[in-house]
């Protein structure tokens, strides 16, 4: 079928009433999204795009029934408006917002440990989508089919990139989910690539990493203890030189991974096809 | 606000603070700094050095490795500092024309102690490293003997605790100096919550002969994204950042720009795909000038403000354009686009491709304008490749 | 360090703040709060009014109730103002004399709301409290209607979050204030990391007709545990707090001290026990004098601090020392009972239960000194009580 | 035979090298509990009173297996010494130490729910003691003796009181505990009174309450829902008079639980005998 988000998934969007916020909702719902409210602080009471709007996560929840919300409002709120979700009860957070500080994604994160039904997507990220169900963010629905490919990516254009290719190649997808571009993140690779494997619809797995960091790493680690997926794999940056650096303390904690190579080699050695460019990735899986 | 990183190996896109305000922000944490003074002329250095008596000339970059490349030299007396700052100011560093110098009074060194902070993604978390190998080599420290680069991660919210402090410590071998190196570990990770830091180092951390802890060194980086609730540090040391002139200007503007070495412009939005464009370049054949990502939500001005700091750049021979539309609007960009090429009177090659939001009318828009959208990303590579070929000069 | 509190209803040991100390601390925590002055004497009350126009005039006392009781009177003109502090500064307020008053400037109130925090030692936790009803009777709210006052919990590590307070507002049904108020709330919990505050309270929080937030009345109890970070605030109010002239200057010696209305003074060690001792003497048909608890590990000089305050009472015919040693060392506490006796020339009857740790070397020294140790405290009360009868003025 | 403390019990003592953690340690010695070692850092390697001395308590639990320790430390390090005790993986934590500002204890607790298995006696507690066996803290051995009866304590001095009187008359203890008389504690009377329940060797018990708070109305709660031990309760505090109150927060949260009266009617409510003096308590269990 899908992960995280089929067509039963009762849907918020905080931030409902800005200009991000109501543009991607009414995106949203012409796709058939279960939007059953949004959260605006002092404007309670009103209705918005036809469903009701709420001062707060908890009565959101309280009143609708929602296990899943969409975060739409800028950065300096979205970190409380993570929090929020996650205490009032919202399993599913997809943070849109770009450009959230780093220090307080780390306070959120810490914050989410007492929150364990809570899963985080992004922040930074485009979302998911379930095509022909429905989508939280702001994944273009124009790129995608419906079908048994899982597609994973930590950037936002590559993906629409890979889903159009996909699309136009005939391998529809279960679900797109764009786990985010930032330094600190919710779900990670890994953590995405063992729900699709344990969803019967998804036969196939694309996978689409960056340099930095070690989550692809650790994704192909997983792939590699066996997987009934077929998958491919593709990493962005094997030409970005490495970035002038001033302190020794990142060199200390990554060592040699994060980079291209590391990341192809690991996927290689699960067993994983690598893709050298995004056109090779259609080929790859079929 | 919407800055997105190149996710290199540096990992993070902070503003770097050079050596001198770097210290001059640990101080005001309350951490012992050598008294020093700033020269942007070997005169000043010569007067430093008159009233600080012997003195470290320092070149002030936002690069590592200063050292190794003659920008660091002792001086004893007013003249040999105002020499010293003769050679340093201006010299070539890493790609960093130095601006200005450092005089600090050297320090009498009893032992040199490693001591930094920074974001470790994979654990989505800070963490703290203390080591008594201080000194210029801790990279190879750590691979050599990593147990000997003793780390914590400190709770984000709580901070490092005392015993937490206390078993880093110990574990670090540094026992003996167990208060006040808590201490100064708790001081500096004060830059974290109040300063929004993403990186420290005090390398070295100096035990003098007379049983001080001063910071040797300091390199400190902090949050861009954070920038808006430090507009104190952005005033202060915003504009005082020097280096590769078509970055500054980038900064300025708000880009997120980084400059390379070769001779297609490129413009993405999205850092995956920016960076698969620069991949598809190279595969062609090509080299890249420059890695630009306008970001999502990017508009008209956006894209008129990146085209005009890439044409700055005199090696660029033809620009690249991948824009696949999420957030952005393929109007916009097209729009923009269009203006930018007007206005900036472009006479180098432009190849675009554009797919996403709003395609169909940002090709539009660019048809009537008279420029051809490229079919895929892999063929508008090609196609830039070869007519940069034509263009360069034989 | 080692104040153990008298833990009746009130439950905390805490420095009270006066009013206008209150609403200095306040201020510097960056709430808003009306101008005003403290008058020593009625010409500086008269002063206060000509500068600040209507006022105001308002006895300074650590007790709640001072309005009943006649300690708040509103002056138009100086004259009033002069007279109103005649007539309050040396009033009795609950056995309080007024030492001073505060002028201050009357708001012009839009509406009242009750916020404060204290300790909720059920939950092991500080509970932040917010309230519609504000104004006098925030008792009978909580009586009547519980559910009109909102509750939150801030995590201690945390403070306070963002949504938890915006919650907080709209649950009080005060959202139309959310911004505001969360504001003065965040700042106002900030009494708690900063100042070791362990009830602080704003009632009323006022909302003026031009929409301003201001800080009606206040209340700031700070922990006495804590008092060794807080030294400026020590210097600053420590000297300023006046009342029961025996508590004043138990507090000078650091005892755990408080005076009571009957003719039996009591020595304890340990909380529980010297409550048990008060209501022994009750039972054998006594009143108290005091309640004062010398603690655990008490030395000599303590014992000898602690009856010469409870000598100073003229009220007291007898004293019951009742010692049970965990820490505390009988000999050390009968060395410093006899030298306080000889000391001080004491003429009242003195019964002493003794008990615990080198009990008998304690009850030896009390032996050769001529004082007789009491069997077990149900015997040394009756003892006592009988002895202070006798020697009651008849 | 005991709650909490038993002739395996492996102990360490923080603070050992000091006047009291030395005074205290030898007591606990010469009454045979099993003390494996002590903190005091930088004098981490040393020996004190027959026990090697640890810089850390992570290393002393490392080298010595100790799952309890006593806490005899000065209040500006005590917080910091039960957050280190927990950290380390310290089972029975007892910190005996007067005079902890309470904020910092509401921050020990919080950090405290991340070790759930760390249990918390005092602070500012005489700690306890199984007759015959051995103790953590300050009780004197010399009012005990070993029995059936289990006491829980607010008081110090009270307890030894009450302690003489039952060793006196034949009543022996099988463990005796002081929880603590500040406002913020760790183990409360209801979590101690569950743990005399579960021990088969205690078949009487004593509850030594105060005014204040809400911890005796608790216990005599549990209590009342059915118990096989035979119990009496004593509340301190009767004849004291309301504090000189100011604010009101207080009593908004506290209504009319916390006095004497309360916790009487709680404990008879609960089928608890009430004692009205000490003295009584014997005549009450026997």
């Amino acid at each position: 079928m899908s992960i995280l988000l089929d067509a039963s998934t009762r849907v918020i969007v905080q931030g409902i009433t800005g200009r991000e916020g109501s543009f991607h909702t009414e995106q949203m719902q012409s796709l058939g999204t279960r939007v059953v409210g949004g959260t605006s602080p002092g404007k309670g009471g009103s209705t918005h795009l036809g469903v009701p709007v709420f001062n707060t996560v908890a009565e959101a929840v309280a009143k609708t029934e929602a296990t899943a919300s969409g975060i739409f409002v800028p950065p300096p709120f979205a970190p409380d408006a993570i929090m929020e979700a996650a205490a009032a009860g919202i399993t599913l957070i997809v943070c849109i917002t770009e450009g959230i500080p780093i220090q307080d994604m780390i306070r959120v994160k810490d914050f989410l440990r007492g929150y364990p039904a809570a899963r985080l997507l992004g922040p930074n990220c485009p979302g998911l989508i379930t095509p022909g169900v429905g989508k939280i963010g702001i994944i273009p629905q124009r790129i995608t089919r419906p079908g048994h490919v899982g597609l994973v990516s930590r950037s936002g254009t590559l993906t629409y990139e890979v889903g159009s290719a996909l699309s136009a190649a005939g391998l529809g997808q279960s679900t797109i989910v764009g786990i985010g571009g930032d330094p600190v993140l919710g779900l990670s690779f890994a953590d995405v690539v063992q729900l699709f494997e344990q969803d019967r619809d998804t036969t196939q797995l694309v996978v689409i990493g960056e340099i930095g960091g070690s989550d692809e790493e650790r994704a192909a680690e997983l792939l590699g203890r066996g997987s009934r997926l077929k998958a491919v794999a593709f990493i962005s940056g094997r030409t970005a030189p490495e970035g002038k650096r001033m302190g020794h303390a990142g060199a200390i904690i990554s060592g040699n991974r994060g980079t291209a190579k590391s990341k192809e080699e690991a996927f290689r050695r699960a067993g994983v096809a690598v893709a050298e460019t995004t056109d090779e990735i259609v080929s790859l899986l079929n | 606000m919407c800055q997105r990183g190149l996710p290199a190996l540096v990992t993070l896109l902070a503003v770097k603070l050079l050596e001198y305000q770097a210290k001059e922000v640990l101080a005001s944490l309350g951490i012992t700094i050598p008294p020093g003074r700033v020269a942007r002329t070997p005169e000043e250095a010569a007067q430093a050095c008159s009233v600080l008596g012997p003195v470290a000339v320092k070149a002030q970059v936002p690069v590592g490795g200063r050292g190794k490349a003659g920008g660091i030299k002792l001086a004893q007396t007013p003249e040999e500092a105002r020499q010293a700052a003769q050679r340093i100011i201006g010299m070539d560093i890493k790609g960093f024309k130095v601006p200005l110098v450092y005089c600090e009074s050297a320090l009498e060194i009893e032992r040199e102690i490693y001591l930094g902070f920074t974001v470790d993604r994979d654990a989505r978390a800070n963490i703290l490293m203390l080591s008594a190998k201080g000194g210029m080599d801790i990279e190879q420290v750590a691979e050599e003997s990593p147990e000997s680069i003793a780390r914590l991660y400190p709770n984000p919210w709580r901070g490092p605790l005392d015993f937490e402090l206390n078993g880093l410590v110990f574990e670090a071998g540094l026992g003996e100096l167990a208060r006040p190196l808590a201490a100064v570990i708790k001081k500096l990770h004060r830059a974290i919550p109040e300063l929004d830091a993403v990186t420290a180092e005090i390398n070295p951390l100096v035990v003098t002969k007379s049983g001080e802890v001063v910071a040797g060194d300091a390199k400190l980086e902090i949050d861009d994204n954070a920038a808006w609730r430090h507009k104190e540090l952005e005033t202060r040391y915003g504009s005082v950042l020097e280096g590769d002139p078509y970055e500054v200007e980038a900064k300025k503007r708000s880009l997120t720009y980084v400059s390379l070495d070769g001779e297609v412009g490129i413009i993405g939005n999205g850092a995956g795909l920016c960076m698969s464009t620069l991949d598809l370049v190279q595969r062609a054949g090509g080299r890249a000038a420059n890695f630009c990502d306008i970001g999502g939500g990017a508009r008209a001005e956006v894209v008129e403000n990146a085209l005009s700091v890439i044409l700055m750049n005199p090696r660029v021979r033809g620009v690249l354009m991948n824009i696949f539309g999420g957030i952005t609007r393929g109007d916009e960009v097209a729009r923009g686009l269009v203006m930018a090429r007007n206005n900036l009177g472009m006479k180098v090659p432009l190849v675009v491709r554009m797919s996403g939001t709003r395609e169909e009318e940002g090709r539009a828009i660019l048809k009537e304008n008279g420029i051809e959208p490229g079919a895929n990303a892999w063929e508008a590579a090609q196609k830039i490749v070869e007519l940069t070929r034509a263009a360069a000069p034989s």
